[in-house]
């Protein structure tokens, strides 16, 4: 049986992009073996794990389980990307270094992508809010509380909140409302 | 860097595509090289071209595919041993298994291994433009380049059975020769060409009418009628001085109306 | 005098490349042209492998090769486990282990391996072979229990019914200690888990030959043991492999074990060399790896009126699985603990580590405690209660006592730290006001407070070889680079270590460059890191060295500066006469004048191994609080705070980071994470990542975690282990918070809706009208 | 790389239809979050597919012409949370597809192929069931539509014929006209799970806000396929808004849920489940309708 190919056009990272891939083919697939773009990582290649996750057209994929040949004309946002031409850090990458956010660093690329989405967004998550946003990656290293940390305080950061985002790391206790009967 | 690649299937479909800026790519030794001589936007493959690859002798005479390579030709029991004598003057088997027939016409190479011989030979290419083909000499394709420019060589056609000598002068097998020269018997006279490095690819007209004038002459004669002709541009350049050109040329002429004269000419049976 | 670098939040030395993607893992580094190499797996728990039909795996366009167990010319039983080598057979690690067995001892065991152009060819090359492999199939034993009885399945022939080792401890006679009149007897049974590390990297190598040796790059903590292994379990001088170890995305214990590095350098030298990766997907992670071990525990206590121990006992069957691995050392570390937490003078214990037809358990982050913790503190709990005493005053009035000192080990507990952390932790989560508001409650929802301790020291001395070996080398402009066996895996090693030699050599830690990719090759001699000695280990191998490196350079300097060495130091990255504080010359002028000068020119650099003999205790404890909603059987975390006693913090951020990392494996241990297995084909049950509940973003509050820095005296640096205690308390604790909530206090992890739904239906908090006759003793 | 023989792309409905009539056995491939994970484990190895992911015709929430509210099969999970048309006229479906798997699941899901891969632990299924949606499917002979719970057959099987494939789900007028629906998801853990048991319930009150007009509970996981509790929509008919009709109601779900005992989770934890959520759900509505549900 004979391979099929086909042309993908599309844009990664600001750069336009012709790359015949196989049909069979993952993005994750493309984006490290065909364009070398390592930051996109495998941790399951199921959709569970977020490790591979980029930003197509403004919104969060996993791209393990996402067809190379679906990426025609999209335009593709990976962590390579989100540097600048002289190496400059943007500010929720700077926020996940300062905040202690990364130990091994495999599950990171991906928090970074969904985490840049939220605070380009504009909107304010309240805190149960951030961590949905977040839910879809998983990580054994950091318990995600500095990763929580890092994405609060750039968001407030955007929203020029900056007193508030200070306090971000202050408020490890939360005091519940008492308990309803239910919720 | 061309920036399209076309895939001609047939003669007529190459001509059509030829214009200005396309360029033939035959076996791709010149046009594919590092500082290649042609720069066109376009280069039109002839590698899946049909009819062009044939060798075939009638009546004396051997018509070869433009597309044949080198090492095809030497390969082959059809084709003339003084053919396959100046194929062997390219030195290496891959390039060889390259370079074509055809190509090597067409770059019209100051060096060329092939073309001296098939002056001598009396060479008659078939070609393909946009108003037809035609057939002419290989003299008057080279005379007038610029106007046959523009066509496709479909086939050289050359003599099965003649006396022809040939001389190559380079440093190493594989370096430019500075000289080479070819020479046959035809009729009660001797045809001659060279192709002088950093000049040009020249029928030795003039010499031929000299020795028929006078066909006693001395070597030293012929060499120094070499030394004095001044119808040909000859200079000094990293391949030598004038006077070594001028006395190689000289001395060459010698050894091939002595080979010739004395039927020990290279009319080696296939 | 303060420390300049030493307690400072230094941000990671890699966070950068970390956050901008450029960081290269083991994938990354590997060509696109190797070939890719999938391990063909038993689908039964216990049998022999009569016959592989490969003829109709070859044909499958794309498959290189296919190799069986049956390709083994010699078979060469290793070792696994990342343990130091000893020269003193009594102390070597079994060698039960071979690349690929036709004795297949549980579900998942490696009997075959396919090697194919792309993963989709060696995936159907690997369903093909399944169904193509002649088993005679054995009975197969799960629990630990059942493995020793008589006429269960043996596994190994050298170890009847099934027991790897068994080990006693005796102190006093409790025979005697329970005549005692007026004892109060409590006694429980304390069941823990199998769960798996899960770190988001799956394990990872590739393999590929270079001039007559074979090169193998690995996703490892313990690139030299590695060396070692792949040379015994390929029966080839170890010198002939060189292991390099890129960046690892989580290791945890599992990645402390040799894995498929044997088989893949093998397959790599069948192939003349060839370019060969060794890729394990998520789903043989699970079952083809290591695990953590679940043990049961017996224990019982006898109490006097005041509350303290007059007896105790303690049992614990641990389940290690089909193969040795760590073998016996989990087992005897809990129980080695048990006389220590809570001393007492009369103890009887025993501990037994047991084979069964399960996937093979190894080291896991605790290595034992997290289990033992688990046990110890529900019992402590459960004594508390039994004498009607306030849970936290129990424990402050039977934990191990300051000046405690362990004459095995030679540890000594210097400070007060047991109550230093409780009084820290107490107040930073309001325990004694949430204690009272959350007596007696009656809702459906309702919240409950509680704390545990635990014990634990740091690295294995005298169990095993301690060594770690550092060298420095100082550039031209004075900046060094450092390289060290203890392996970066996310824990911050290398930062740690930049700071210390920051702070040894006084220049700022901008010019200590880590060289962190160990090439056995290169990288000096070390163990590689585990038993959380990372910090602790290289902090004595770091300082000797760089002390060593201090004296070169002022000797250096005096022949600059004609002053003698004892007027002369290094501050700041100059050198300063003592005397009167003029600074000479910059470090950077002096390295480049000692090594360019034609008059005794050298370069400076210096090495040094240090064997570390000593251990120190590594306390701290967890407060919990939680919300029980008992009709939905669903536990909500509410606030976690761990306080730790690790010595001198070298950096805090990172500290905390490991706290979290603990805290949130500790929550999963408590709530969510088990691993399982159809009890009647031995097949596992849910090895993926959907099945298995790892926590999520959603299942976590905020984590908090705080220090009480006592300075370790036998520490080159202070510091005392810190990886892995986070992770044992917490369970524990939110067990405790759940009892305190609902009276309930369960002895069996996780605490996950089944579990509650079947304690709270036994307890009557749930009462399904139509279901009025079947409720009661569910089987456990 | 995924195992597959062959990939059709479908630019167009029409060309959908032809491409499964040329190739009877190639299976449709949507957003892939379920179909792309099965070929990774072996159970779709080396089949056919028709990928139908480029329709942007499929996309997109409306009202039609007979006032149904039209959702595209290709909408996203997350497009459909976020629809406004949506959050008016039924949230809690919005709010159910809000909580499948992660973010990252929710941008690639369609609607279409949660409810057509036939799996009774789809959280828009419980929902769909419970609000008597409308399959619309379109082969070579037109469209043709299919109440939902008719739609489901058997475990896995759905009605949709060799040269189908399903174009949208309509919610109709009446079923949305002043209804308040509340959904739970009860899963081990809160996000990249699935759900052990669904259930949806959605309520119609009376004017005065005191009695139930109409009251419908759609189950996930409590039978082979997603069902309703027709026994405790009967019962509660009609029946005045109190404690005691409420706990009455979600005991009578037991009728109608048989779920099964598997290692997931026990039948007694299921059936518990499935009566502590129903009396829940219904408290939720009768709050959000505006009513009174005496705590």
């Amino acid at each position: 049986m004979s391979k099929q190919y086909k042309v993908v056009h599309c844009t990664v990272n600001g750069k336009e992009i012709e790359q015949i891939v196989d049909v069979r083919e993952s993005l994750t697939d493309m984006l490290r073996n065909d364009l070398r773009l390592t930051s996109v990582k495998k941790g399951c290649e199921v959709g569970e794990c977020g490790a591979c996750t980029v930003i197509i057209n403004g919104e969060g994929f996993n791209s393990c389980i996402y067809l190379a040949v679906w990426a025609e004309g999209k335009e593709i946002w990976t962590l390579e990307g989100l540097t600048g031409p002289g190496g400059e850090l943007s500010d929720i990458q700077q926020a996940f270094v300062d905040e202690g956010a990364i130990q091994c660093g495999f599950c990171t690329p991906g928090f970074i992508m969904t985490s840049w989405e939220i605070v380009n967004s504009g909107k304010e998550y309240t805190d149960d809010e951030l961590r949905k946003a977040l839910s879809g990656h998983l990580c054994r290293c950091t318990g995600y509380e500095n990763i929580f940390r890092a994405v609060k305080k750039t968001m407030l950061r955007h929203l020029g909140k900056y007193e508030e985002a200070e306090l971000v790391n202050s408020q490890g206790i939360t005091e519940y409302p008492e308990p309803m009967p239910f919720k | 860097m061309a920036s399209q690649l076309l895939m001609a299937k047939s003669p007529e479909e190459a001509i059509s595509a030829k214009t200005a800026q396309a360029a033939f790519l035959a076996g791709g030794t010149e046009v594919n090289r590092l500082g290649s001589s042609v720069d066109a936007e376009t280069l039109i493959s002839l590698k899946k071209c049909s009819g062009l690859d044939g060798i075939e002798s009638d009546a004396g005479y051997v018509t070869i595919g433009s597309m044949c390579t080198f090492q095809q030709l030497i390969e082959s029991d059809k084709v003339p041993a003084y053919i396959r004598e100046a194929a062997h003057f390219m030195a290496s088997r891959t390039k060889r298994n390259m370079a074509t027939i055809g190509g090597n016409i067409a770059s019209m190479r100051r060096d060329s291994y092939m073309i001296p011989a098939l002056i001598a030979a009396g060479a008659v290419l078939e070609l393909a433009g946009s108003g037809g083909s035609c057939r002419i000499g290989i003299e008057e394709y080279l005379d007038k380049a610029a106007e046959y420019a523009g066509c496709l060589i479909l086939s050289v056609t050359v003599p099965e059975k003649i006396k022809l000598m040939s001389k190559r002068y380079s440093n190493t097998a594989q370096s430019h020769a500075v000289l080479t020269m070819s020479a046959a018997v035809c009729g009660d006279g001797i045809v001659m060409a060279a192709a002088l490095k950093n000049s040009g690819i020249y029928r030795l007209m003039d010499f031929e009418k000299a020795l028929k004038a006078d066909p006693e002459m001395s070597d030293d004669d012929i060499i120094s009628w070499f030394r004095n002709w001044d119808a040909i541009r000859v200079e000094a350049d990293m391949f030598g001085g004038e006077d070594y050109k001028r006395y190689l040329m000289g001395v060459t002429a010698c050894d091939f109306r002595a080979g010739l004269a004395s039927g020990s000419g290279k009319e080696v049976e296939s | 005098m303060s420390n300049k670098y030493i307690g400072q939040s230094v941000t990671r030395l890699d966070a950068r490349d970390k956050a901008m993607g450029r960081i290269k893992y083991t994938d990354d580094m590997c060509d696109k042209g190797a070939l890719v190499i999938r391990v063909l797996h038993s689908t039964v728990a216990n049998g022999i492998v009569k016959k592989i039909d490969t003829e109709e795996a070859e044909k499958i366009p794309g498959v290189v090769r296919v190799f069986t167990c049956f390709d083994l010319e010699e078979k060469h039983y290793y070792p696994t486990a990342g343990h130091p080598w000893s020269t003193d057979p009594a102390h070597q690690d079994i060698a039960d282990r071979l690349i690929m067995t036709d004795r297949p001892l549980f579900y998942g065991d490696d009997i075959g391996a396919v090697v194919a152009e792309d993963e989709v060819a060696a995936a159907q090359a690997i369903r093909v072979l399944e169904k193509s492999v002649e088993y005679e199939e054995l009975p197969f034993v799960l629990d630990a229990q059942e493995a020793m009885k008589e006429g269960a399945p043996q596994l190994h022939e050298k170890y009847p019914n099934n027991v790897l080792a068994h080990t006693e401890i005796h102190m006093g006679s409790v025979e005697e200690a329970i005549k005692e009149p007026g004892l109060t007897k409590v006694e429980g049974w304390y069941e823990t888990q199998p769960v798996q590390h899960c770190h988001i990297e799956n394990f990872i190598c590739y393999a590929y030959g270079e001039g007559d040796r074979t090169v193998v790059v690995t996703s490892t903590q313990i690139p030299h043991i590695v060396r070692r292994v792949i040379g015994q379990a390929l029966g080839m001088d170890w010198g002939k492999f060189r292991v390099i170890k890129p960046y690892v995305g989580g290791g945890f214990g599992n990645k402390q074990d040799v894995l498929y590095e044997p088989l893949c350098a093998w397959i790599s030298i069948q192939l003349g060399g060839r370019l060969v990766k060794l890729d394990v997907p998520r789903e043989d992670t699970f079952i083809s790896n290591r695990i953590r071990h679940a043990i049961r525990y017996h224990i019982t206590s006898w109490m006097r009126p005041d509350g303290s121990f007059a007896a105790r006992t303690i049992k614990a069957w641990c389940n290690n699985g089909a193969y040795s691995s760590h073998g016996h050392a989990i087992a005897a570390k809990g129980l080695n603990a048990f006389p220590q937490l809570y001393p007492c003078d009369n103890i009887d214990g025993e501990t037994w580590t047991v084979y069964t037809n399960r996937s093979v358990a190894g080291a896991m982050r605790g290595y034992g405690m997290p289990q033992a913790s688990y046990a110890f503190e529900c019992h402590a709990e459960d004594c508390a209660r039994a004498m009607k005493m306030d849970p936290l005053e129990f424990r402050r009035k039977n934990l191990m006592p300051v000046g405690y000192y362990h004459a095995f080990s030679k540890n000594e507990l210097y400070s007060d730290t047991f109550n230093q952390c409780f009084d820290k932790g107490a107040e930073i989560i309001g325990y004694y006001d949430k204690v009272k508001k959350y007596k007696n409650q009656t809702g459906d929802i309702r919240r409950g407070i509680a704390v545990s301790t635990f014990w634990y020291n740091t690295a294995v001395y005298p169990i095993a070889l301690e060594t770690s070996s550092c060298r420095i080398v100082m550039n031209q402009d004075g900046s060094v680079q450092f390289q060290l066996g203890e392996t970066e895996i996310g824990q911050g090693a290398d930062t740690a270590a930049a700071q210390m030699i920051a702070e040894e050599l006084s220049i700022p830690v901008s010019m200590v460059h880590p060289v962190s990719c160990q090439d056995t090759d290169i990288t000096p001699f070390g163990t590689g890191v585990y038993a959380s000695r990372g910090t602790y280990t290289l902090g004595f191998s770091v300082r000797q060295t760089a002390m060593l490196l201090k004296e070169k350079i002022l000797e250096a300097a005096h022949q600059f500066t004609r002053m003698p060495v004892y007027n002369l130091d290094l501050i700041d990255g100059k050198i300063v006469r003592t005397t009167d504080g003029r600074e000479l010359m910059s470090i950077g002028d002096l390295a480049l004048s000692k090594l360019y000068t034609t008059d005794g020119s050298q370069h400076l650099t210096a090495e040094s191994t240090y064997q570390i003999k000593s251990n120190a205790y590594s306390f701290g404890c967890c407060f919990a609080e939680v919300e029980v909603d008992i009709p939905m059987c669903r536990v909500r975390l509410l606030n976690i705070v761990n306080v730790h006693d690790c010595g001198q913090v070298i950096n805090p951020l990172l500290a905390s980071g490991q706290v979290h990392g603990g805290q949130s494996m500790g929550i999963g241990y408590a709530l969510s994470e088990k691993l399982m297995w159809d009890e009647k084909t031995g097949r596992p049950l849910n090895n993926n990542l959907l099945d298995y509940k790892l926590s999520s973003f959603m299942d976590h509050p905020r984590l908090n975690a705080a220090f009480v820095e006592n300075y370790e005296p036998t520490s080159a640096y202070g510091t005392k282990g810190l990886g892995e205690p986070p992770a044992c308390p917490v369970a524990p604790a939110i067990r405790n918070a759940i009892g305190a909530a609902t009276g309930l206090y369960i002895n069996e992890l996780p605490l996950s809706p089944h579990t509650l739904f079947r304690e709270f239906s036994d307890a009557g908090l749930i009462n399904d009208p139509w279901r009025k006759e079947e409720q009661g003793k569910e089987g456990r | 790389m995924y195992d597959m023989k062959a990939l059709y792309e479908a630019e167009s409905v029409q060309d959908a239809v032809r491409l499964r009539l040329e190739h009877p056995d190639a299976q449709i491939l949507a957003g892939g979050s379920d179909v792309l994970v099965q070929i990774r484990e072996g159970r779709r190895a080396g089949a056919e597919f028709i990928s139908i992911y480029m329709l942007d015709e499929l996309r997109g929430v409306s009202i039609d012409e007979e006032e149904n509210i039209r959702i595209g099969s290709l909408t996203s999970f997350s497009h459909i949370t976020k629809d406004p048309i949506i959050q008016k006229y039924i949230n809690v479906l919005g709010e159910a597809v809000d909580m499948v798997g992660g973010p990252q699941i929710r941008a690639i899901g369609t609607i279409g192929g949660n409810t057509c891969n036939g799996v009774t632990s789809a959280d828009s299924a419980s929902t769909l069931m419970a609000w008597d949606a409308v399959i619309e499917l379109t082969g070579s002979e037109g469209t043709r539509r299919v109440p939902i719970k008719d739609f489901y057959i058997k475990a896995k099987v759905v009605d949709i014929r060799p040269d189908e494939i399903q174009t949208a789900i309509l919610i109709p007028k009446e079923s949305y006209e002043n209804c308040f629906g509340h959904y739970i998801k009860y899963s081990m853990r809160n996000a990249l799970d699935i759900a052990t048991t669904g259930c949806s319930v959605n309520a119609v009150l009376s004017d005065d806000k005191k009695r139930f007009e109409r009251v419908r509970i759609g189950y996930g996981v409590a039978s082979p396929i997603p069902i309703r509790a027709y026994s405790a929509e009967e019962f509660i008919k009609g029946k005045e808004i109190n404690e005691e009709n409420i706990k009455e109601f979600a005991l009578t779900v037991l009728q109608d849920v048989n779920p099964r005992d598997s290692w997931r989770a026990g039948k007694a934890l299921r059936q518990h489940i499935s009566v502590v959520m129903a009396e829940r759900a219904l408290k939720e509505c009768v709050k959000l309708a505006g009513g009174e549900a005496d705590e």
